[in-house]
């Protein structure tokens, strides 16, 4: 059993309105040394996989699910847990 | 994509640069020609963007000559960010559709969204309320799982945009065919109302006035969009394609408001989006309808990115931005106006009499251009049309007659076809309701909006069957207007004006310009005769994928008038015992 | 009486909120701006519907910290009737003000149509014109109205009578089909439907504007009593 | 200079949708040893601060503002950098 975190943000220069956002209530809250805020996603897998497969596995599945390649990267790690 | 060092004009002309950028050989001879001198490489991008299929109409303009676009009632036709109908009682409904194929296809929720974005702006940035969205689609078969992914970000897109924004959706039409499947159609059309004392033109006038930039700041999305739109997809063009832009509808939203709010003070001279081709095409095109130049200072532009270069301000197509002329000594006011509602405005530049857009940055002039050059004098062709062999043999089969022996059962398949089964679960995600004019809504044959404070409602729809068009353009094109009018007919309206959104091919094969040719002939007949004049439209030409064409789609979006919300009729059978009759052959 | 329609930057069903009192209740409104810091000249407190600042974070999250929310606050101890619709209730529950919290709907899409709701409790300021268990046609339009609480909170809830619609079909995968609650002392109202959009037959239905009144009956029921 | 990150998680036991929905979209590409998934945001922020004052503030900032405790957990990762 693996336990797998994929972090998806958005590509350098797409736009982040999200993060805008957020940027502007913390200013607003008088946390003016915020300079820049980047949202993006962090996905919790539970995995049933043998070792060998696991990497090439996440893989596929950031590439075909889990991100959006053309505005996404994504970058994963992954732990062997012992399953209950 | 960051260039360490633009090219020479000297390397431009001999290593033929500008062919990357979609500018002929005679069309860079010709900017030569114009400049008295070899262009510099910001100098050529403002040309070639300028130049492009989407925003010169180089290829269509003179077919886009034929359409009636004059009437009565017509107080704005083509030529402005978006037409303009009146309705009487000083009131107008102005309205426009445009095309976001390309982005769509690449990036589907964005590129959908971001096309919504940009009609709204079309609409309020000639001062009236978005009252309305609607749009066309057209997907290849749903079978295949990248198409359904299409549609599903597509829909996801437009109603994630739209529902923000607080602008009802309340109508459309979706088309599945194969012809789509690689070149997907998003097609977006808003409508919204005016009084006449509001209304806009998008114009730089007054020497020593100044230019002020408000909205979202300057990136590197989107560089090169209008030139991307007229070129077909493949897999060299989408590595090439500008960075995605993404949507802020909450910006837009701020933006809407201030920008109607700005529209009353009489300190704004004029006031365009920043869509196509961003801030060449708005700072050209203003200065060029009012006889004046501009000047900006690049430096002032609020950038996103560090280190853009004045090439890649100009071509960035950034979504939610506009560009206002305001009076001198005015620009505080509006400064602070825009201010109330978290926008940031910023002087960047001023208008001059010399009739050239001059842009410094870092303290250089880095392009000095004629702004009729940009806006007005791009060349216009004629391409050569020839009728299709695929159309020659049509005409030759008999007609043909279905044999149809099980009606319930060819019923039952027929409405199980996705392009004409319910689309319920397309609208369910629209908020068609909110601001709560919406009477008839989306499921009907057009969609009706009250007029609030008024008796008098407006009804609206989007219809084009491109298989009719593509077995024969010309009455496919008279068709398409009598479906849109018939709609809007039986909802109870008199049909007003229409606007169009042509989506063709590569115009530059001739089969592909004379669908385009005859199509717009079939069109403009029926415009005639119906009394709906064309007041504005889109064309988005190149939508091809390995040399397969879409069929000929030009997108009809018509709106009509109801002098009272008692005459809304409805779609749907509304009591038993109701007489049914049927009308017409 | 008078209401307060509070508009936030992204608020977009603040002028339905407004036509319904105004044209279809016929009592006194005003749009009060995000950064007013006093409601003092008001009867009741409007919180309507839209994308707060685009709902950028999680919906309502910044909207809470604007000035005016202060003042809401403020209005909801003293005792005067607060609703909050759609992006006004996921205020109210970033604000506290009412316990729990929205998920996505769990379509993950968004959801616009009318829907039927069940009148749990018609014993509130805000619904006493309804039947109890009447079945009213309220249009909703969300992507993020699947209400969540935990189990002691949902005890509480149903202890204190505080829910007081429901879904008659769980639409968007809300706890025990909750659509609207009140707070404790019952004179602050969320709900994601949306009554304001059900006020006048020609646009569908006309269930929602018994909510505007059941306020305006209870406020004047008030008044005839302490004048 | 610090670069933080903020992680949010929907607590346990909060029933996730967008996580059951990717969970059954991989089952349906035919990744069926995904047993579960969860999701929740990553948010990067640029902060200006000293170095006595940063845990403190990204404390305050997470529990005001970027988590919503009713419903979430957060966690953060401060690295300190040098400012270019
Ligand atoms: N297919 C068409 N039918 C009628 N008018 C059109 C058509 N395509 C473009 N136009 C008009 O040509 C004018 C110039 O268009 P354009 O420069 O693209 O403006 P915009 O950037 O606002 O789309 C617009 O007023 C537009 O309405």
């Amino acid at each position: 059993m693996f336990k797998v975190k994929v972090y998806t943000t958005l590509k350098a220069g797409v736009l982040d309105p999200q993060g805008s956002a957020v940027t502007n209530s913390l200013h607003h809250l008088g946390y003016e040394g915020v300079e820049d805020v980047r949202i993006g996603k962090v996905m919790t897998l539970t995995i049933n996989s043998t070792e060998d497969k696991i990497e090439e596995l996440v893989k596929e599945m950031c590439e075909k699910l889990l991100a959006n390649p053309v505005i996404e990267d994504y970058r994963y790690e992954i732990e062997e847990v012992v399953a209950q | 994509m960051q260039l360490l060092h633009e090219p020479s004009p000297e390397q431009i002309k001999d290593l033929r640069v500008y062919a990357e950028m979609g500018v002929t050989d005679e069309e860079f001879a010709l900017v030569e020609n114009i400049m008295g001198r070899l262009p510099n490489y910001t100098e050529l991008g403002l040309f070639s963007v300028m130049w492009s299929e989407h925003c010169s109409y180089k290829n269509s303009k003179v077919l886009l000559k034929k359409f009636p676009t004059t009437g009565e009632k017509v107080l704005q036709g083509p030529g402005e960010g978006a037409g303009i109908i009146d309705i009487g009682d000083d009131q107008a409904v102005v309205f426009k559709i445009e095309s976001h194929n390309h982005p769509s296809a690449i990036e589907p929720y964005q590129g959908a969204a971001t096309g919504v974005g940009g009609i709204i702006r079309d609409i309020f940035s000639m001062g009236a309320r978005p009252v309305a969205i609607l749009n066309s689609l057209r997907f290849g078969e749903l079978t295949k799982p990248r198409v359904k992914f299409l549609f599903e970000e597509v829909v996801a897109g437009i109603a994630g945009y739209g529902n923000c924004i607080g602008i009802p959706t309340v109508g459309g039409e979706i088309q599945f065919d194969p012809c789509y499947e690689g070149n997907p159609l998003v097609n977006a059309m808003c409508v919204g109302l005016i009084d006449h004392k509001d209304i806009q033109k998008g114009q730089a006038k007054g020497v020593g006035n100044s230019v002020i930039y408000v909205g979202a700041s300057t990136g590197r999305d989107g560089i090169h969009g209008a030139t991307f739109a007229s070129e077909e997809l493949s897999e060299a063009s989408e590595a090439k394609r500008p960075a995605v832009q993404v949507g802020d509808p909450f910006m837009e939203k701020l933006l809407l408001e201030a920008c109607l709010e700005v529209v009353k003070n009489d300190a704004l001279i004029g006031i365009q989006d920043m869509g196509a081709a961003g801030l060449t095409s708005s700072s050209a095109e203003m200065a060029s309808k009012a006889g004046s130049g501009i000047e900006m200072d690049l430096d002032k532009v609020p950038q996103r990115e560090k280190g853009m270069t004045a090439y890649e301000m100009m071509l960035s197509e950034s979504q939610e931005r506009m560009l206002l002329v305001v009076k001198a000594g005015r620009e505080q006011e509006i400064i602070d106006l825009f201010e109330r509602w978290d926008l940031h405005a910023t002087v960047v530049g001023k208008v001059t009499d010399d009739k050239k857009l001059r842009l410094l940055h870092k303290g250089e002039v880095v392009a000095d251009v004629p702004v009729d050059a940009l806006a007005e004098d791009a060349p216009v062709y004629h391409k050569p049309s020839a009728e299709p062999a695929y159309y020659r043999e049509f005409q030759q089969q008999p007609s043909y007659r279905p044999n149809v022996t099980d009606m319930k059962e060819t019923l039952k398949e027929l409405l199980k076809q996705p392009t004409i089964a319910s689309k319920e679960w397309v609208y369910d995600q629209y908020d068609y309701m909110v601001r709560t004019n919406t009477v008839v809504s989306p499921g009907s044959d057009a969609a009706v909006l009250r007029i609030r404070g008024t008796e008098k409602a407006i009804a609206m729809t989007t219809d084009c069957n491109s298989r009719y068009l593509y077995l024969d353009p010309y009455i496919g094109g008279q068709l398409a207007i009598a479906e849109a009018s018939r709609n809007l007919v039986c909802s109870g309206a008199k049909p007003l004006g229409v606007t169009d959104c042509l989506n063709y091919g590569n115009p530059e094969r001739p089969e592909i310009f004379w669908q385009l040719e005859k199509s717009t002939d079939g069109l403009s007949e029926a415009c005639r005769v119906l009394e709906t004049p064309v007041i504005g439209g889109n064309v988005s030409l190149y939508n091809e994928r390995s040399g397969v064409a879409v069929y000929p789609t030009p997108v009809i979006g018509m709106v009509g008038l109801i002098d009272h919300v008692d005459h809304i009729t409805r779609q749907q059978f509304q009591q038993a015992g109701d007489a049914i009759y049927v009308l017409g052959e | 009486m008078r209401f307060a329609v509070i508009v936030f930057p992204g608020s977009n069903c603040d002028l339905d909120m407004y036509h319904a009192v105004k044209d279809e209740l016929g009592a006194d409104v005003e749009y009060v701006w995000h950064d007013e810091t006093s409601l003092d000249g008001f009867d009741g407190v409007l919180l309507p519907g839209g994308f707060s600042y685009g709902d950028y974070l999680r919906t309502g999250a910044i909207a809470r910290f604007s000035p005016v929310m202060k003042a809401v606050i403020k209005a909801a101890e003293s005792g005067k009737p607060v609703l909050g619709v759609c992006n006004g209730f996921q205020i109210l529950l970033e604000a506290g003000l009412l316990p729990g919290a929205m998920r996505r709907n769990q379509n993950l899409k968004f959801i616009c149509r009318p829907v039927s709701l069940i009148v749990e409790n018609n014993g509130t300021i805000f619904s006493n014109g309804y039947e109890l268990g009447q079945d009213i046609t309220v249009p909703v339009a969300h992507g993020e109205g699947n209400y969540y609480c935990d189990e002691v909170t949902l005890e509480q809830l149903k202890e204190n009578n505080q829910i007081v619609f429901t879904y008659k079909e769980n639409i968007n995968g809300s706890v025990e089909r909750i659509a609207g609650i009140t707070n404790k002392a019952g004179n602050v109202l969320g709900m994601m439907p949306h009554p304001e959009r059900a006020v006048d037959s020609l646009l569908g239905s006309n269930d929602g504007l018994t909510l505007f009144k059941s306020i305006l009956t209870h406020w004047r029921e008030r008044h005839a009593i302490t004048s």
